[in-house]
């Protein structure tokens, strides 16, 4: 297909420092192969940053390894060429053996390359310090001192506190942040030319991101190297990229400046994700106009309270009595009120307490102290007061749809049987009823019927964040927690599943408390939002006003540190900045 | 560090009473007593009679009519405040004149397949790995599993048998005769050494496969964690980079396992020294139990445990020295 | 050279054996004596005194059964335990007196003579004048007189057999320094054999193996200031402890002895005992060369005889005649003899049965003692019986079928009835017996019944440590089968197989002996109740022995116990075969116990080099071969291993 | 992960994922996904089918073995094995078909004591298929005579495999000695199973204290030498005990060690499964602990366990023919392959009988068998990891 050609590629481009021809990459499988790149082409420029975007599975990884030819078992490089321009003169990658010497002496030294998870991706057994200098060992003939030396200027330039020191320690010892900045100077060790960041802060929290998103441009600016940004989230191109490739399915769709993307999409592909993006930046239509109903009906008493909640994990100690983990308030007196079919949305970043605010509430986590009141069935029930039988009646009307849609669900159990699960320990009707429920429920959540009998393994993630949600409707419950319910999902799928949860909270006006790290789907779906800080509530009020103008410190740092899909607004480089000395080292990476 | 290796200590106190007791159990749970067992053998052959009453003299000099809660205290608390640990009746001698000297050459012995096996399945395991499913794995993981599969003893006297018939010696005993008796000396020890390797070797094919197994499924996780790639990313050299890095992690299972070895190898040492006639713990170790001398058999049970559990010990030091997050946390 | 006299005075029955003439040492062929090369040294050192101060004014000379030998060599052999008899046998057989190499009778060894009186109840022993131990210290009666007093020190329980017997511990008086007598409460004609004999303690001799010099040191009585100190330094929490282990020759070194070899490097860390030249030995050969020939024993100790065997093959064994000379390796070390030049020693054996079957007959169960004690019944199990087979298989065809009962090798013993009645192999004849017996009755599965209708199940109690036995009782359990009578195998350890006998619980006890030839008087049990080693009566053994739980034994046993003692009152063993003969044919007729194979082929080996050894032996383990043949004279014809 | 984008497996969520490839893999349950990705599994697949054969063997043993283990034979002690002829070659000189063996000629040596045994040509038994022997019950009920082979006249002299000390023959032992030897096995480890699964579950399940309590009693077992422990308990057996009660003590001895690794295995799996997504919403959907712990987190252990267990047997079978060794395990009349072997751990039989030690073969062979099989059931145990 021609759309390899999109660029017009100018082999004399002065700028040029690594040019992608019609690359091709396969992964025999055994049942067939799979096209991971699929006649990809790009060039990336000096000082310029590429951010190549598409949704899970498009391949976009595989693009970046098989520039250094670091594609794994069993990816094959089937064609393309692939050339760095250097002062010395342009070499071809593609003539190089994955293992040759020369291949090796331009990884880490010409192109380095960051990747996504800052833990996973350093060696657990090595000081920082040294996985560092094994870059300097390869390419550079300094000697120990000298070594060491540009090591703690490394880690000093990427605002690692007290270099000389936190040299010298092992990752487990470093914040998700760090990490991710350790990785940074690991990539800039040899000053390369080209830098490919591999989704570098898709596994950080939103203020991270903000800080590791400044420091690659800065660094960027300072040494003028061609970044490749590996993204799903349009967000972060439109702030960072220079121009930008959409990638579908291991093609690449289409190519341009990231403002004419943003602008003009041309293909519907590039049009959906960007207006994925943009919908959840504003509340979704069907709320507002619930919002317009709601406002009708007044006076009426909530349907939850939760007052001076409180979860203080015990210190862990060994038989002898040493402590092992110190004692933390994950939720630290929090109170609200939940009015019926409302949202109220939670934000906050990991660590802030608020998975254990929804577990504290289905008592799935012990309350250290306060109160749960819920009002569901005409009578007042105190939550924490209840023993084994009465949180399973209660179970019936508090739902919970859980974070990761494969973990969730019993792989060994069939579609029926997992739906059907809550009708039948609640013994609520015949089997042949509850089947026909199922068979009714996976219609209105968008599957067939037929589906009945299939195992989780034969969906994909989309559907099975469907399938949990109708788990979670089954009983017909009147309030559903949901954990960070679309966090798993790609962009695309976000704005639908909120929707579908939508539909189901005008039918059912369910009232929903829904947890997320993502301000854009806590403004898309939520009524009211409270914004978690370190186990405690510091703001909560109207989604919109908490949004748009934020009063507490906290929150507007939050805010401003989300990337918006619109690269005419770029804002992360003067946003507000929460001081809390300690906050890098509090929040570790992945969100709990 | 320090602190680690104290609290391990403290735990290990528990266990080590709890091993004391069962061992004693065990010597005293066959029906009679030694004197029992000594008249028999003396009566054997047509040979002696006793006189019974002074049997019955000897039965309460040694304390065999105390109740057995007595026998344990007066044992233990010999052992732990004295270091008496009693006295052999058949060998009309003090247990720990005949215990140190085997005790340590069963270790050395144990030690040696120890070392064997490790030099044997690290390698192997790490190709079996790398060379996941192919020819060579498949041929290593056999053999590895032919070892598990043949019962030692019968190795070791087939072993011997063909070592009689090809070279016309007889691979028994750790050393030859003019050595046997004389005192430690280079020339011994050279000695010493050429009589280790063929129980060493018997010995280790035993527990060689499983290690093979444990080296090759936890490289198998390690080898594609990211952390390898980015090594890889960095431009360092496949061998370099899979031997410093996930090697060396998978190095943790497999060293942590070596406390779990050492049991197994110091039975398989018992019985192959045995067929072997090696001046180990095993074959006195067998008779004591059999003549119910009880204060001998129990007194090598209990040693053998304890330096188990403190092999054990060992182990868990050294993959805390090997693995940093173990060692602070 | 030593000459038996039986002197038959008037109304008295005494027994002297004494040295011709009595040697002494100018009568050797040259009239010198020499030495071992390796001593010349230390004497004209000084370390040791001339070879005439060394050995007895009237040293025994030994006749060779081959040739004079030459000195030097190591005899290569081995052992099992500690306790192994093959070791008392080959380099500490040196009792008061010993068997003569044809059995017929005792001779003086370290005694120079003894004398017993009419009744067979004080034996006077002579010491040779100058016979030193082996540290160079005098051997005086004192020291006979310490030992029994240790041997019947209560606290230490020494086993010594020969000192004891229905009447107890012997006393001992010493009447000058070389003259001492044994006394005993009642007579004890056989005292002489029993102590010509190995025992399965190392003991045997009891009286020489406790020198006073060195053992009184570990006794509170003959060193109460220096005893706590000892056994501080020993590590011994008592006394008792202390000496029990030091007088054990094979577990320290310092033990002065009597033997032509002294342990040095004793058991305990290593895998090999070593013993070493005695240069105060008291034997030397007709041309004056002190004995013994071969410099050193050594003993390689083995937990598993196949291991053992494995040495032999190797040809790294000299002579050896235990543990490994089984039928089931002959062919083995018949194979390897070619090239080893090894020789096989024919043993005569001396098995009254490898597999004697006794029948409870005093069993607590009323029913089942019945059945035992039915004469017919078991004459019926006996004829059940295919000997031939059951010994074909089990022995290869070195067994053949027999009752319990003296060999044919032993004319004076001799009773046809007691070896062959009963033998044949016929089931109807057997059937035909048990159904006489009143049995013959069956159940459903076709099993004979008691009286009380109650199936016959009989419980044979077999050793673990005897796989022959096992296997015989195994294939007889099937004949057994085969004629209606149900049988369970009872394997069981053997302490447990004693302890369960001594309490008179077994039904039916299988067990093997030897005392078929001139020990069946020594070793008599299988024949009438004087012992606990046999499986019909243990309640009139205790009877016999004024024990507990004693039963009175039917009117013939106690008649063959009447005759037993009798027997007791004379040392002539012609005298001592009349009252014996009479005894064994009552047992014929009792028949309490049935026998299946008797060996007739027992062997040991040598290598060719190994001289002085005679290629036939008396196998028997009373005889203690090749003690009597005197291995001090053992030599190695073999310039290379010398 | 929380949020997992592709990594470098092209496999990403919206992927469906690869085990669905296979016909029907919607509706496939566990054990059939299992079933699929253990057929690749090439050696395991031949490993369970030897199994199977070998279990089969045990139980028609009385079919399979020619003759009685425990006859003996006066005139055969030591004879070698027969070799089994399709055709020979009649006075006339014709080849004729029949399957049959040639029948010995014997004689003793009385220096040696050996008997020779010389392969009579002329004489021929012949043997057949599904021939009448002795009478027997089959499973221990059905009464039957038929032998799948053997000679064709009952009791003539047929030693394929050779004939031991007492002339009984080997093949026969080794057959019936399959069946004390791997039931050894599966009892055993049944035993241990037991414990594992009561033991290891409260451990993983409650967690706390008893779980500290038990991790020190396994820690504490582990670390006894297990043969001076066995030496210890073994010695301790009654031996006037009826053998197949000294071979249910047998069996509880080695299991009370054995089940140890099983204990370890169980609490693993109940500990990486107990904080699980999928256990927490069944508990919310009110599922009862009893249902809980059977219906949603048994099934995703029970392959992981299986596949244990086999790896287990092997040892188990190895640890009877250990105590036998040591004559502390089973004996005879008891036929299992550690008392054969034990019969044949003496130099005549290595040297002139090797055919002795056939038992020994035997054990290899299963212990291998097992070995594999286990490894190919480990690897298959979760399908739906990629």
């Amino acid at each position: 297909m021609e759309r390899g050609h999109v660029i017009p590629m100018n082999p004399v481009d002065p700028d040029a420092v690594l040019t992608v021809r019609n690359m091709k990459t396969e992964f025999a499988l055994r049942t067939h192969t799979l096209k991971a790149v699929d006649d990809v082409s790009f060039t990336l420029k000096r000082g310029k940053t590429l951010c190549i975007v598409g949704e899970s599975g498009s391949g976009k990884s595989v693009t970046a390894r098989s520039i250094l030819r670091i594609v794994p078992e069993p990816g094959k490089i089937t064609g393309g060429d692939v050339i760095l321009h250097r002062e010395d003169g342009d070499v071809a990658l593609h003539e190089m053996g994955d293992r040759s010497p020369e291949i090796r002496a331009i990884r880490g030294a010409d192109i380095a390359m960051i990747f996504q998870e800052p833990m996973s991706s350093l060696s657990p057994v090595h000081t920082i310090g040294f996985q560092i200098e094994e870059s300097l060992i390869l390419h550079t003939n300094l000697d120990q001192k000298a070594r060491r030396a540009r090591v703690v200027e490394l880690l000093r330039r990427v605002e690692i506190p007290d270099p000389e020191r936190t040299a010298d320690r092992y990752p487990f010892e470093y914040s998700g942040g760090m990490r991710q900045r350790a990785m940074i100077a690991m990539a800039l060790a040899c000053n390369p030319k080209v830098l490919i960041a591999d989704e570098p802060t898709t596994a950080l929290d939103v203020t991270t991101q903000a800080e590791i998103l400044d420091l690659i441009q800065e660094l960027q600016d300072e040494y003028g190297m061609a970044v490749m940004f590996i993204t799903h989230d349009m967000g972060v191109v439109a702030e960072i990229a220079d121009e930008v490739a959409v990638m579908y399915r291991g093609q690449h769709v289409e190519s341009g400046t990231v403002e004419d993307i943003f602008a003009n999409p041309r293909e519907d592909y590039t049009k959906m994700l960007i207006g994925s993006a943009v919908r959840l930046e504003e509340p979704s239509p069907i709320k507002i106009a619930m919002q317009a109903k709601q406002a009708a009906q007044t006076g009426q008493e909530p349907i939850l309270e939760v007052r001076g909640l409180v979860k203080q994990f015990a210190a862990k100690r060994t038989m002898l009595g040493k402590l092992v983990a110190e004692g933390v308030r994950a939720v630290n007196d929090v109170s609200f009120d939940l009015m019926p079919s409302e949202t109220l949305g939670v934000v906050g970043e990991s660590g802030s307490g608020k998975t254990t605010l929804g577990r504290c509430i289905m008592r799935m986590h012990e309350p250290t102290s306060g109160q749960i009141l819920y009002r569901g069935r005409g009578t007042d029930t105190e939550i924490t007061g209840l023993d084994k039988k009465g949180l399973r009646d209660l179970y019936a009307d508090i739902r919970m749809i859980f974070q990761d849609p494969y973990a969730s669900l019993n792989p060994r159990m069939t579609v029926e049987q997992l739906i059907g699960e809550p009708l039948r320990n609640r013994k609520l009707g015949t089997p042949a009823e509850n089947r026909d429920r199922v068979a009714d429920l996976l219609v209105r959540v968008g599957l067939k019927p037929e589906h009945m009998e299939r195992y989780p393994h034969a969906f994909s993630g989309g559907q099975r964040q469907r399938i949990g949600i109708a788990r979670a409707l089954a009983p017909n419950p009147k309030l559903i927690i949901a954990d960070e319910a679309t966090s798993a999902l790609d962009v695309s799928l976000r704005s639908q599943i909120l929707d579908l949860l939508l539909e189901f909270q005008e039918s059912f006006n369910l009232s929903f408390i829904f947890i997320s790290h993502d301000i854009s789907t806590v403004r898309y779906f939520c009524d009211r939002v409270a914004v978690m800080y370190r186990g405690e509530v510091v703001e909560i009020g109207n989604a919109r006003e908490v949004c748009d103008n934020p009063t507490h410190a906290y929150t507007k740092a939050l805010l401003s540190a989300v990337p918006r899909p619109d690269p005419t607004r770029r804002r992360i480089a003067d946003r507000h900045r929460y001081v809390a000395k300690d906050a890098d080292l509090l929040s570790n990476g992945a969100s709990a | 560090m320090l602190r680690y290796i104290a609290r391990r200590i403290l735990l290990m106190i528990p266990t080590l009473i709890l091993i004391s007791f069962v061992t004693f159990i065990v010597v005293q749970l066959p029906p009679g007593d030694y004197l029992n067992a000594y008249v028999a053998q003396l009566t054997a052959e047509g040979g002696e009679t006793v006189d019974r009453q002074q049997i019955e003299m000897l039965r309460e000099r040694y304390g065999l009519n105390d109740p057995f809660i007595i026998q344990y205290w007066k044992w233990i608390s010999n052992i732990i405040f004295e270091g008496d640990f009693g006295r052999s009746f058949e060998w009309n001698a003090p247990v720990s004149d005949l215990l140190w000297g085997r005790i340590g050459l069963t270790f050395v012995v144990s030690l040696a397949s120890l070392l064997f096996v490790y030099c044997v399945a690290f390698p192997i395991g790490v190709y079996s790995a790398i060379r996941k499913y192919s020819l060579g794995d498949y041929v290593f993981t056999f053999f590895g599993f032919l070892g598990l599969a043949v019962p030692n003893f019968l190795l070791a006297l087939v072993l011997m048998v063909i070592s009689l018939q090809v070279f016309g010696v007889t691979p028994g005993g750790l050393f030859s005769p003019e050595y046997a008796g004389a005192p430690w000396s280079f020339a011994k020890l050279m000695d010493f050494l050429a009589h280790l390797w063929i129980p060493m070797i018997i010995i280790g094919t035993a527990s060689t496969a499983a290690l093979i197994r444990v080296m090759r499924a936890n490289l198998l996780d390690e080898l594609n964690k990211p952390y390898v790639e980015t090594a890889r990313a960095k431009g360092q050299s496949e061998a370099v980079l899979i031997m410093r890095y996930p090697v060396r992690i998978a190095l943790n299972p497999f060293v942590s396992r070596l406390g779990w070895e050492l049991p197994a190898l110091v039975s398989g040492a018992a019985i192959t020294s045995i067929v072997l006639n090696l001046p180990t713990a095993g074959p006195i170790l067998l008779t004591a139990l059999q003549s119910q001398d009880m204060f001998l058999a129990g007194s090598f049970i209990l040693i053998l445990s304890v330096l188990t559990v403190i092999g054990t010990l060992v182990s868990d030091i050294l993959l805390a020295w090997l693995d940093p997050r173990i060692r602070y946390s | 050279m030593t000459m038996q006299h039986l002197r038959r005075s008037v109304g008295t029955a005494a027994l002297t054996l004494a040295l011709a003439g009595g040697f002494s040492v100018t009568a050797t062929a040259d009239g010198h004596l020499h030495q071992a090369p390796m001593l010349d040294a230390l004497v004209e050192s000084g370390d040791l005194p001339p070879l005439a101060e060394r050995i007895p004014a009237n040293p025994l000379v030994i006749e060779a059964i081959e040739e004079v030998g030459e000195y030097g060599g190591t005899w290569r052999t081995a052992a099992s335990s500690r306790t192994d008899s093959w070791m008392y046998r080959t380099i500490n057989y040196d009792h008061l007196v010993m068997w003569n190499q044809d059995w017929t009778g005792v001779v003086p060894n370290v005694a120079e003579s003894v004398e017993a009186n009419e009744d067979s109840t004080v034996f006077t022993f002579t010491l040779r004048e100058g016979h030193l131990w082996s540290d160079g210290t005098p051997l005086t009666s004192a020291d006979m007189v310490f030992a029994m007093e240790m041997l019947r020190d209560p606290n230490l329980g020494i086993p010594s057999r020969s000192y004891r017997n229905a009447a107890g511990w012997a006393t001992v008086e010493a009447l000058d320094e070389r003259t001492f007598t044994v006394t005993f409460g009642e007579p004890y004609g056989t005292f002489l054999q029993d102590l010509s004999r190995v025992s399965s303690s190392e003991m045997g001799d009891g009286l020489l193996k406790l020198p006073r010099h060195y053992m009184s040191q570990f006794h509170p009585d003959h060193n109460p200031d220096g005893i706590d100190q000892l056994v501080a330094e020993s590590g011994f929490d008592s006394w008792v402890d202390l000496f029990n282990a030091r007088w054990s020759s094979y577990q320290n070194a310092g033990k002065p002895t009597l033997a032509a070899w002294v342990i040095e490097d004793p058991f305990g860390e290593g895998t090999q005992v070593r013993a070493v030249r005695n240069p105060y030995y008291f034997k030397i050969d007709e041309e004056g060369n002190q004995l013994p020939y071969i410099d050193d024993v050594i003993f390689q100790v083995y937990q598993d005889n196949e291991v053992m065997l494995l040495q032999a093959l190797a040809g790294e064994m000299d002579f050896h005649g235990r543990h490994i000379n089984t039928v089931p390796n002959r062919p083995l070390l018949a194979d390897a003899a070619e090239e080893l030049g090894m020789e096989f020693i024919r043993l005569i054996p001396s098995s009254a049965n490898e597999g004697a079957i006794y029948f409870n007959q005093t069993f607590e169960d009323e029913a089942m003692r019945e059945v035992l004690a039915s004469r017919d019944f078991r004459a019926g199990l006996s004829h059940a019986l295919d000997r031939e087979a059951i010994c074909d298989t089990v022995f290869a065809g070195a067994a053949v079928p027999r009752q319990i009962a003296v060999s044919p090798e032993f004319p004076p013993l001799y009773n046809e009835q007691l070896a062959n009645q009963h033998l044949e192999y016929d089931v109807d004849l057997a059937n035909q017996l048990m159904d006489q017996a009143g049995f013959a009755e069956r159940d459903s599965q076709g099993f004979r019944l008691r009286a009380d209708g109650e199936r016959i199940t009989l419980v044979v109690q077999v050793r673990t440590d005897k796989q022959d036995m096992i296997d015989i009782a195994d294939l007889a359990s099937r004949y057994w089968g085969q004629v209606g009578v149900d049988v369970q195998l009872d394997v069981v350890e053997r302490s447990l197989s004693d302890q369960r006998r001594d309490a008179n619980q077994h039904m039916i006890l299988m067990e093997d002996h030897s005392s078929a030839l001139a020990d069946a008087i020594l070793a008599a049990a299988p024949y009438l109740p004087v012992d606990d080693d046999q499986g019909f009566g243990i309640p009139w053994f205790y009877w016999y022995a004024g024990m507990d739980n004693a039963q009175e034994p039917p009117e013939q046993v106690q008649r063959q116990i009447a005759l037993y003692r009798e027997m007791g009152e004379t040392s002539v063993p012609a005298e001592q075969f009349e009252f014996f003969a009479e005894i064994l044919q009552i047992t014929a007729d009792n028949f309490f116990a049935l026998g299946t194979c008797s060996e007739e082929i027992q062997y040991s080996f040598k290598l060719d080099h190994m001289r002085n050894v005679p290629d036939v032996m008396h196998g028997s383990f009373a005889f203690a071969p090749p003690g009597p043949y005197h291995p001090a004279h053992f030599w190695i014809d073999d310039e290379s291993l010398r | 992960m929380a949020m997992t984008t592709d990594t470098a497996t092209p496999l990403g969520p919206d992927d469906a994922p690869a085990i669905v490839a296979a016909q029907g893999a919607e509706v496939a349950s566990q054990w059939k996904l299992m079933w699929w990705k253990f057929r690749r599994h090439k050696l395991a697949m031949a490993s369970g089918v030897v199994v199977l054969v070998l279990y089969m063997i045990a139980i028609f043993a009385e079919v399979l073995a020619p003759a009685d283990p425990n006859d003996f034979n006066p005139r055969f002690t030591y004879a070698p094995p027969q070799e089994l002829r399709w055709s020979y070659v009649d006075d006339a000189g014709e080849r004729q078909w029949g399957l049959h063996v040639n029948a010995y000629r014997t004689e003793l040596d009385r220096e040696t004591f050996r008997r020779t045994f010389v392969l009579d040509e002329e004489e021929r038994i012949p043997v057949g298929f599904f021939v009448e022997g002795e009478p027997y019950l089959l499973l221990g009920l059905i009464p039957a005579t038929v032998k799948l082979f053997g000679p064709e006249e009952v009791g003539a002299p047929f030693y394929i495999w050779g004939a031991d000390r007492l002339g009984r023959d080997m093949f026969s032992r080794v057959i019936h000695g399959a069946r004390v030897s791997l039931s050894i096995g599966l009892v055993g480890v049944f035993l241990s199973l037991f414990l594992g699964i009561v033991l290891g579950g409260i451990s993983g399940y409650y967690g706390g204290w008893i779980d500290t309590a038990i991790q020190r009693l396994i820690e504490f077992i582990r670390s006894i030498p297990t043969i001076p422990l066995w030496m210890g308990l073994a010695a301790a057996i009654p031996l006037g005990f009826h053998p197949l009660m000294v071979y249910l003590i047998i069996t509880a001895i080695v299991s009370l060690v054995g089940w140890t690794d099983l204990g370890r295995e169980v609490r693993g799996r109940f500990l990486s499964i107990k904080d699980d997504d999928y256990v927490a919403a069944a508990r919310l959907d009110g599922a009862s602990e009893g249902r809980i712990i059977l219906r949603h987190m048994a099934p995703s252990f029970l392959s992981h366990i299986i596949a244990t267990v086999t790896l287990a047997i092997p040892s188990m079978i190895l640890a009877e023919t250990a105590l036998s060794f040591l004559g502390i395990g089973l004996r005879p009349p008891v036929v299992s392959w550690g008392v054969l072997l034990q019969e044949a751990q003496n130099i005549r039989a290595v040297v002139t009988a090797p055919w002795l030690m056939v038992p020994g073969g035997a054990v290899v062979v299963a212990v291998l068998a097992f070995n594999f099989l286990g490894d190919g059931l480990r690897d298959a145990a979760d399908p739906y990891s990629h």
